[in-house]
């Protein structure tokens, strides 16, 4: 069992409790999402419960929750504040607009598929999706985790010069930090 | 209301000729002015007449008549009064005075016109880029600017969506004929 | 013997006589012969002073009349000590001036040296008469030779400076005159010793008068506060090498009148009010003017006659300590006035108003002057170790030994005013950028010049780092000065007496 | 020859040579000054015995020279600084004009300090002090900047505390007949009231100057900030440790020796107090590095003051063990401060950030020098906070140890503006070429750090010798009862140990190195302080993002009723009022010939109505 | 051997302040969910984030004294600790109580912080270098009123050692919260201000300053930066035990004393907006240093 490259060691498992009940969310509040992360974090919702916590830097955070629409403009920072998390790191599209442009779909300046530029773990569907769905999104990462599935990070690792590819067709004056960690 | 108005197109006319006006009903009054002379008479309005805020500057692309219509929207908190100053430049080089000398706030107004319209603004200070950052198309506002062609070829779209049947006309239709009597004098 | 006392003040006045008719032959001989002169008076009487000091007083008569019916010449301590200084200064002077006015103009400077060493003569005479008319003599020698070189510039502001000066010296003179023929009537004597030893025969209201007038008479070229208006002018229109006279030489000699005048004439003993307040006030309303002045000269001048204010002080206090502490300022001040003189008036050949604030960043173009000046600033403020020092902690530690407690915490405020005032000057050469917009092309001292500071800048350092050097000279002059007894029976009697 | 005289004349034709060869070649100007100060300094150490005097007389006055125990703990200060800080110079000042002028005045300075120590009579002490305070003023105006305001501001201060203290010589030497510190002391309890009070005064306003006590300040903070950095080490480090010398003199030879003394030193210690508080609050709002290490030393003087005044031996222990610990850690930052000016051309941290990674060994020096002012242990100048509280507390100042507190509390404010401001922060572009200050600064600097860290846990070292000076001025025998080598006790036996500190410290340190470093350590790599994250935008070369202007904006709102009122004003009114006044005086003198004739006349009509007056 | 037990009781004693300051800061944050009608997370969340943060890679620095900046509040933390005694009566967890005195620990604890903010200043963050000036600003505040109680215990009972008060306690059966009252309410309000709850939280201020001096540290900085600071509150709350509540014969007493006492300051902060730096700074120096000075004064006088 220790050896099989699919299995978890014992370490990661007890790593990953820990992290599937220590999720500390930087919310990038993009769009009109973000009126959905108070009342998720509140007393009607109380996510802390779960071990959802804001977190005030990506420094700090584990999961980076794009809450809505993006031009291609917040794109370049929602990049860099996700490649200035610290490993492991996951990131949670939130709203239709992340996962097909949404009602922006025809618009000249606001993406249409996040996961071409970050790799993203959980999508939640919905416009807007209720603090519910958001709860069970983050459910399902917390699954993930324990799983070991939430790999987007090491995805980004893995094929960052497609990812670049993408980033930079629509940002050409992306300044290409050296993201090699 | 109407003594203000009167009053104010004869001092307008009195000192600029070339211009004609427009009344409409309320606190409103439009002028139709050439270009040349839109610093003489926003400065004018300005410091003559007390039209000391400027609200707006807006820009409409007449693209059947190969114009750009720029329309610069005074107030004046004494007299109540706003006066729309209107000029139109010709679309395909379309070059406009600067006023941000006269109003500093009509510095934004002019950079994002430039960004959105392609309007050379003559000596315009500010950086190039405003709202838009690397942007490499035409001006995305003017009305000969594919959007929806522009968005499909950069931002892709999600596979399985080619499939969905374009529900938009009808929507619209059935709005149309489901909107009720009061609302339908507010409804195109 | 080398000489005779006489000597110190015939052969000066002989040179400026000769002078003139000498430099028909050779006009460099109009700069040589003061050279001479002024170098054989110091050697005459430096040996005349070793005398003095190892045998007693030489008293000469002159034209073989004994005192108290002829005119005598007191060579003691004391009086040795001052012409020693002065002709020692007088020579330092020429050194400094040798090239004055030399390719530019014969005439005034030959009326410069003529004036030159009848000033020298006739202060060296006010120093060792013994007469009192004679010295009223001298006095006027002084006073025209120094009206003479007040206006050698020939400028307005010459001729009125020395004009001046050329009112409060008269009317200083017919003071005097009065003060003399008030003693004559009454005493039937010009002899000093003489009346010295029979003042207290004279009725107190002419003897209060006569003292009244003479110390107006001699007031004036002693500077002291209401009499000194002439001398702010004076120094500053005069030459700068003449400035330094009066600080040096002609200064002494007036502060010597008034002294001997009071100490052995009056016979004053014990401290003396008088000279304490007008010194006090001459201190302190000279200092405290010169604090504001523009002109570099004109500010010099005023420190000048603070300083004398506190010799007067010093004077004042009657006691030895104190007139030894006098006797250490004025040999102090006969050095470093000078030198502050010669290198000002570098420093203000270099500005075209004349003016401190003309005179930034001169110490980079002119470095020796600017450091004599520096030196001299020092030295005269009285910052260790430096020659000013001493004499200024023997003032204090006098005035402290007779509990003016005041005094001392005056003269402490009033050297901080001259602390600032020479400091801006230093502050300005030193520090601050040149402008040529305010400032010409740099004249530079030449050598002889140079030598004459050094001399003095030596001097200064050697009093400071070891004061022993002097204080045995400074003793026995003091003493001499507080013995009246001994004083009249050196000349009443025979004594060391020499005939010609 | 005596070694004693011999010493002097080293120094002297030491910098004489010094001067005479900058004309000749800058190598050996150089090394004939180094030379000049090692030189006698070993001399010093080595061929000086305590208690040995030479004796000579000047205008009849009995002199004498003679180093005692107490004056050599303030030797330690004046030479170990003096050398250090002198190879520090001869690399700072490099290039500069008028280096002859310089050296000269420094070694002057240094001759002028031994000088005082060695001085055992008033004369000399006051030559001395003179030579100190003129060739330090010409170190103040050296750089020529505002010369006119600051360096006459300096002078005519130091004159006033000069002549005060000239005056109150005087007076005793009138009193006495003799000028021997000691026959002062001895005969001091004999004088009368008035005199007991004046002199004490009079001394106290002439050391007040030079140790920048609250009213006598003004004066400090411009001299420090302005002469060369090199020289404001042995400035502020040295000199105006002698300040506290003549001060200690004062309050333990003569002032506790009287009844009124407890109101004198109750006096003296609020001075200090407000000493502190004052330095400390406009420390923190002053925005050049100069100026604030220079309102920094003025409030480190004020507690140094503070524990003169108090003068129990616990008191006194700390003050002079602050004392040192002052002289090496404000040295050590005066000359980081000189360093990062040769480097960068500017003291202002409005100007200057991030330079921890281009000077790293000057970071380490300060930070150290830091620490120590701030007096938190391990480092040495915890130690001297220390017993100064303890014996504030157990002396019962009560409302003092309060401010005391404050103005400590609040230096941590400026303590680390100092190293935020220079080497934390943003490694801006502009300052990317910046390099190590050359070695022959470095190294005076970190040797001084080093000291301080050593002296925090062995403190004993330098307590000995202050222990056996303490006993020259009367006190008694310290050790043991207070300190112990590495150990401190206070008045009520209450101990601080510092060597296991240092070691828990120590190995706290290092697991959590272990701990955290080894694991992921080879992972980490750098990152410029431009990678921050700033709400995901990236910060371009242009952008300042550095926080230094307004720094303590908020605590300085909040503390503005107690800096509110300054004293500079009212000297610079009375100045101005004395100024005019003596311009009015100056109008005596008309210029008109008339007016001097009519002088004349007034001058004899009142010597005639006064003749009896006059004298009589 | 001595120094093995030593060195065994340090590490017993860092155990034991870990577990109780980590688990009273879950157990603030469970009543801190209750006072907000919420569920609230475990009381064991703590330990999940500490685990989680330390097992997260510290991929980047921005120089070494980012590094020691936490390195030096875990040793000011741990060194303090060393120096409170646990107990009164000592044992395992004497470590080097009687090696130091209260105003030695006083500036020990400075050194923590201190070295904390040389770590944010060295990121480079502007928020970083707000957050400390707030910080040692408001530092300057409550230390004033903290020091005046101190001192009137000081001279009260003529000893400056926190074991010399506790046996003055141990010996008169009064706690000093009783017998020198005044001196406790300066302490008590002195100490809403050092344990940085609102409305004293300015420094870290989450929204305004993007959680301030550690907004550049996250994995094991901000791992040992919280596990440090729990030790610190431990560290805290037993000073203030030691000090004026009779210290604690064992372990159930004092965390019984602790945590009534730790539930001053969050219960204060719960309800409690924010104040801004000079109003905390004004607050510190109304009413605590009223209490301070009548603290000196019955000290004095009494």
């Amino acid at each position: 069992m220790i050896n099989d490259k699919n299995s978890q060691k014992i370490v990661d498992i007890i790593q990953n409790w820990a992290r599937k009940h220590s999720i500390w969310v930087l919310a990038y509040g993009t769009g009109c999402g973000a009126i959905e992360i108070p009342p998720t974090m509140t007393s009607r919702y109380d996510a802390e419960r779960l071990g959802v916590r804001g977190a005030a830097t990506p420094r700090q955070a584990d999961v980076l929750l794009v809450t809505g629409y993006l031009t291609t403009k917040t794109l370049k920072r929602v990049i860099r504040v996700y490649e200035q998390m610290q490993d492991p790191k996951f990131v949670i599209g939130f709203g239709s607009c992340t996962i097909n442009g949404g009602m922006y779909y025809d618009s000249y300046n606001t993406i249409k598929l996040l996961d071409k530029y970050l790799p993203v773990d959980v999508y939640i569907n919905g416009c807007m999706p209720r603090p519910e769905a958001v709860l069970a999104g983050f459910g399902k990462l917390q699954e993930i985790i324990a799983e070991g599935r939430a790999n987007g990070a090491q995805k980004y690792k893995d094929n960052l010069e497609w990812y670049k590819a993408n980033q930079k067709k629509i940002i050409p004056s992306l300044l290409t930090t050296d993201y090699n960690w | 209301m109407k003594d203000i108005k009167a009053k104010l197109t004869e001092k307008i006319k009195a000192s600029f000729d070339t211009v004609s006006e427009k009344d409409y009903n309320g606190n409103r009054l439009d002028f139709h002015v050439d270009v040349k002379i839109i610093p003489q008479i926003l400065t004018f309005l300005k410091v003559n007449l007390g039209y000391i805020h400027l609200s707006h500057i807006s820009c409409v692309d007449w693209l059947e008549e190969g114009e750009f219509e720029i329309i610069y929207i005074l107030w004046s908190p004494v007299e109540k009064l706003k006066v729309f100053v209107r000029t139109r430049i010709n679309r395909e080089k379309p070059v406009l005075p600067n006023i941000d000398m006269i109003w500093r706030q009509a510095n934004t107004y002019e950079r994002e016109m430039r960004e959105m319209f392609g309007i050379e603004i003559e000596g315009l200070e500010g950086a190039e880029e405003f709202l838009l950052e690397d942007w490499q198309e035409m001006p995305p506002m003017r009305r000969d600017f594919q959007t929806e062609e522009y968005a499909e070829k950069t931002f892709w779209s999600r596979e399985g969506r080619e499939d969905a049947i374009d529900v938009r006309e009808e929507i619209i239709k059935r709005s149309r004929e489901e909107i009720p009597d009061f609302a339908k004098k507010y409804s195109r | 013997m080398v000489g005779s006392p006489v000597l110190l003040i015939a052969i000066p006045l002989l040179a400026a006589f000769l002078i003139p008719l000498l430099g028909i032959f050779w006009k460099e001989l109009v700069r040589i012969i003061p050279g001479l002169v002024l170098g054989y008076l110091t050697i005459l009487s430096a040996s005349l002073y070793i005398d003095v000091l190892n045998t007693g007083t030489i008293v000469e008569t002159i034209a073989g009349w004994r005192a108290p019916w002829g005119i005598n010449l007191v060579f003691s301590p004391l009086t040795g000590f001052l012409a020693t200084l002065m002709t020692f200064i007088g020579f330092i002077i020429w050194l400094y001036s040798y090239r004055f006015k030399r390719n530019v103009e014969f005439e005034a400077a030959k009326k410069y040296f003529i004036f030159l060493m009848l000033l020298v003569a006739g202060s060296i005479g006010i120093v060792i008469t013994g007469d009192i008319f004679n010295q009223f003599v001298f006095i006027e020698i002084v006073g025209i030779s120094a009206y003479a070189l007040t206006a050698f510039y020939t400028g307005r502001n010459s001729a009125e400076a020395a004009f001046k000066y050329l009112i409060m010296g008269s009317l200083s003179a017919s003071a005097l005159l009065i003060a003399i023929i008030l003693i004559y009537s009454q005493l039937g004597t010009l002899n000093m010793a003489e009346i010295a030893a029979n003042i207290h025969n004279m009725p107190p209201q002419y003897r209060v008068t006569a003292m009244i007038f003479f110390i107006i008479g001699i007031g004036v070229e002693a500077e002291i506060f209401p009499l000194n208006g002439w001398a702010p002018d004076a120094y500053t229109e005069a030459p700068g090498p003449v400035g330094s006279a009066f600080a040096g030489i002609v200064v002494k000699a007036g502060i010597y009148a008034m002294v001997r005048m009071m100490f052995t004439l009056f016979d004053i003993s014990g401290p003396m009010q008088i000279l304490i307040i007008i010194g006090m006030i001459t201190l302190v309303v000279a200092e405290t003017s010169a604090l504001r002045q523009v002109q570099l000269k004109r500010m010099l001048a005023y420190s000048s006659i603070g300083q004398m204010g506190l010799v007067l002080v010093a004077f004042g206090m009657g006691t030895k300590a104190g007139v030894f502490a006098a006797l250490f300022l004025m040999l102090n001040h006969a050095i470093i006035k000078p030198l502050l003189f010669f290198s000002g008036s570098y420093l203000v050949f270099n500005s075209k108003e004349k003016n401190i604030s003309e005179m930034s960043g001169l110490g980079k173009l002119m470095p020796f002057t600017a450091a004599f000046f520096a030196l001299g600033s020092f030295a005269i403020v009285g910052l260790p170790p430096f020659a000013g020092f001493w004499s200024k902690l023997s003032v204090l530690t006098a005035a402290a030994n007779d509990g003016l407690l005041l005094i001392i915490a005056i003269v402490l405020l009033v050297s901080i005013v001259e602390i600032v005032y020479y400091f801006r000057v230093i502050n300005r050469i030193y520090f601050f950028k040149f402008d040529k917009a305010t400032s010409v092309v740099p004249h530079k001292p030449r050598v002889n010049a140079l030598i004459a500071m050094a001399i003095l800048a030596i001097l200064i350092l050697v009093i400071g780092f070891y004061p022993d050097s002097v204080s045995e000279i400074l003793n026995r002059a003091s003493e001499d000065l507080l013995n009246t007894p001994d004083y009249i029976k050196n000349v009443l009697s025979t004594g060391q007496s020499l005939t010609y | 020859m005596e070694i004693i005289y011999l010493i002097f004349i080293l120094f002297l034709s030491g910098a004489i040579a010094t001067f005479l060869l900058g004309k000749v070649s800058k190598r050996l100007r150089d090394i004939a000054f180094i030379t000049t100060l090692v030189v006698p300094s070993v001399l010093f150490f080595t061929q000086i015995n305590i208690g040995q005097t030479v004796d000579f007389s000047v205008l009849g006055i009995h002199l004498s020279w003679g180093i005692t125990n107490f004056s050599y703990i303030f030797a330690y200060i004046v030479l170990g600084l003096g050398v250090l800080a002198g190879i520090y110079a001869v690399a700072a000042m490099k290039g500069k004009e008028n280096l002859g002028f310089f050296f000269f005045n420094y070694i002057l300075s240094i001759m002028a300090m031994m000088g005082i120590l060695f001085s055992r009579d008033l004369i000399s002490f006051f030559v001395f002090w003179e030579i100190m305070t003129w060739s330090s003023y010409l170190m103040v105006v050296f750089t020529g900047k505002d010369v006119q305001k600051v360096g006459i501001k300096y002078f005519i201060f130091s004159a006033i505390g000069a002549y005060a203290m000239l005056m109150a010589i005087v007076i005793t030497y009138s009193l006495t007949g003799s000028m021997m510190i000691s026959n002062l002391i001895f005969a001091f309890p004999d004088f009368e009231f008035g005199m007991q009070i004046l002199i004490p005064v009079l001394l106290l306003i002439g050391f007040g100057v030079k140790s920048a006590m609250m009213p006598l300040h003004v004066w400090a903070v411009g001299s420090y900030s302005h002469s060369p950095m090199a020289y404001t080490a042995v400035f502020s480090g040295a000199l105006s440790k002698m300040g506290i010398y003549g001060m200690i003199i004062v309050m333990a030879g003569l002032v506790s020796r009287i009844p009124e003394g407890y109101w004198f030193r109750e006096v003296i210690a609020w001075m200090g107090a407000i000493t502190a508080v004052g330095g400390t609050l406009w420390a923190v709002a002053q925005d050049d590095a100069k100026k604030m290490l220079a309102y920094s030393s003025v409030a480190q003087l004020g507690y140094i003051i503070i524990g003169i005044a108090i003068g129990t031996p616990l008191a006194m222990l700390a003050s002079l063990f602050m004392a040192i610990l002052h002289g090496m850690f404000k040295g050590t930052l005066f000359m980081a401060v000189g360093a990062i000016e040769k480097q960068t051309g500017t003291t202002n941290f409005t100007e200057v950030t991030g330079l921890i990674r281009k000077m790293p060994f000057t970071f380490l020096a300060s930070l150290m020098s830091i620490i120590a002012l701030a007096g938190i242990p391990p480092l040495g100048g915890f130690i001297g906070k220390w017993m100064l509280y303890e014996s504030v507390i157990g002396s019962n100042h009560y409302l003092l140890i309060i401010v005391i507190f404050f103005s400590s509390t609040a230096a941590f404010l400026y303590c680390y503006k100092f190293l935020f401001g220079f080497f934390l922060g943003q490694e801006e572009k502009e300052w990317a070429h910046v390099k190590e200050a050359p070695a022959m600064m470095v190294v005076p600097m970190v040797i001084l750090a080093i000291g301080t860290f050593i002296f925090g846990v062995f403190p004993g070292l330098i307590l000995n010798p202050i222990d056996a000076g303490l006993q020259e001025l009367g006190y008694a025998v310290t050790q043991g009862r207070y300190w112990e080598m590495s150990v401190l006790f206070n008045e009520w036996g209450d101990t601080v140990v510092l060597q296991p500190i240092l070691y828990t410290i120590l190995a706290v340190f290092v697991f959590f190195l272990a701990f955290v470093l080894t694991k992921n350590f080879k992972k980490t790599r750098y990152v410029s302080t431009k990678d921050i994250s700033s709400s995901g935008e990236i910060p371009k070369e242009h952008e300042n993002l550095t926080f230094s202007r307004g720094f303590f904006q908020p605590f300085l709102r909040s503390v503005e009723p107690l800096m509110r009122r300054k004293i500079d004003p009212y000297y610079n009114s009375f100045g101005r009022g004395m100024e005019a006044i003596f311009d009015f005086v100056r109008r005596i003198y008309t210029g008109n010939g008339q007016t001097y004739a009519l002088y004349v006349v007034v001058f004899a009509l009142l010597l005639l109505i006064f003749k009896d007056r006059l004298w009589g | 051997m001595d120094l093995l037990t030593n060195i065994l009781g340090a590490i017993a004693t860092i155990i034991l302040a870990f577990v109780v300051g980590m688990s009273y800061g879950g157990i603030v944050r469970k009543i801190t969910a209750r006072v907000h009608n919420r569920l609230g997370p475990p009381w064991y969340q703590n330990f999940i984030d500490a685990y989680k943060l330390f097992g997260k890679t510290t991929a980047i620095h921005h120089g070494w004294m980012q590094i020691m900046g936490p390195a030096f509040l875990m040793v000011s933390s741990v060194v303090t600790l060393m120096f409170v005694p646990v107990l009164n009566n000592g044992g395992w967890f004497t470590n080097l109580n009687f090696k130091g005195d209260l105003i030695f620990l006083l500036y020990l604890m400075v050194f923590g912080p201190l070295g904390m903010a040389l770590g944010a200043g060295q990121t480079g963050n502007p928020n970083s270098a707000i957050g400390v000036t707030r910080g040692l600003s408001q530092m300057v505040g409550f230390e004033i009123p903290w020091v005046m109680a101190l001192v009137a215990l000081m001279i009260q009972f003529n000893t400056t050692t926190i074991t010399g008060l506790m046996d003055v306690q141990q010996m008169s059966g009064t706690w000093l919260m009783f017998s020198s009252p005044f001196a406790f309410i300066a302490a008590v309000l002195a100490m809403l201000g050092m344990f940085r709850y609102s409305p004293f939280d300015i420094v870290g201020a989450p929204t305004e300053l993007a959680s301030g001096p550690v907004s550049e540290n996250g994995g094991k900085f901000l791992f040992t930066m919280m596990s440090s600071g729990s030790i610190f509150s431990f560290v805290k709350l037993t000073l203030y035990v030691d000090l004026f509540m009779g210290g604690a014969d064992n372990l159930i007493i004092l965390l019984i004393k602790t945590f009534s006492i730790y539930m001053i300051p969050v219960l204060y902060g719960i309800v409690s907006p924010r104040y801004r730096t000079e109003q905390a700074i004004r607050f510190f120096w109304g009413w605590p240093l009223f209490f301070g000075i009548l603290a000196i004064l019955y000290a004095a006088i009494f």
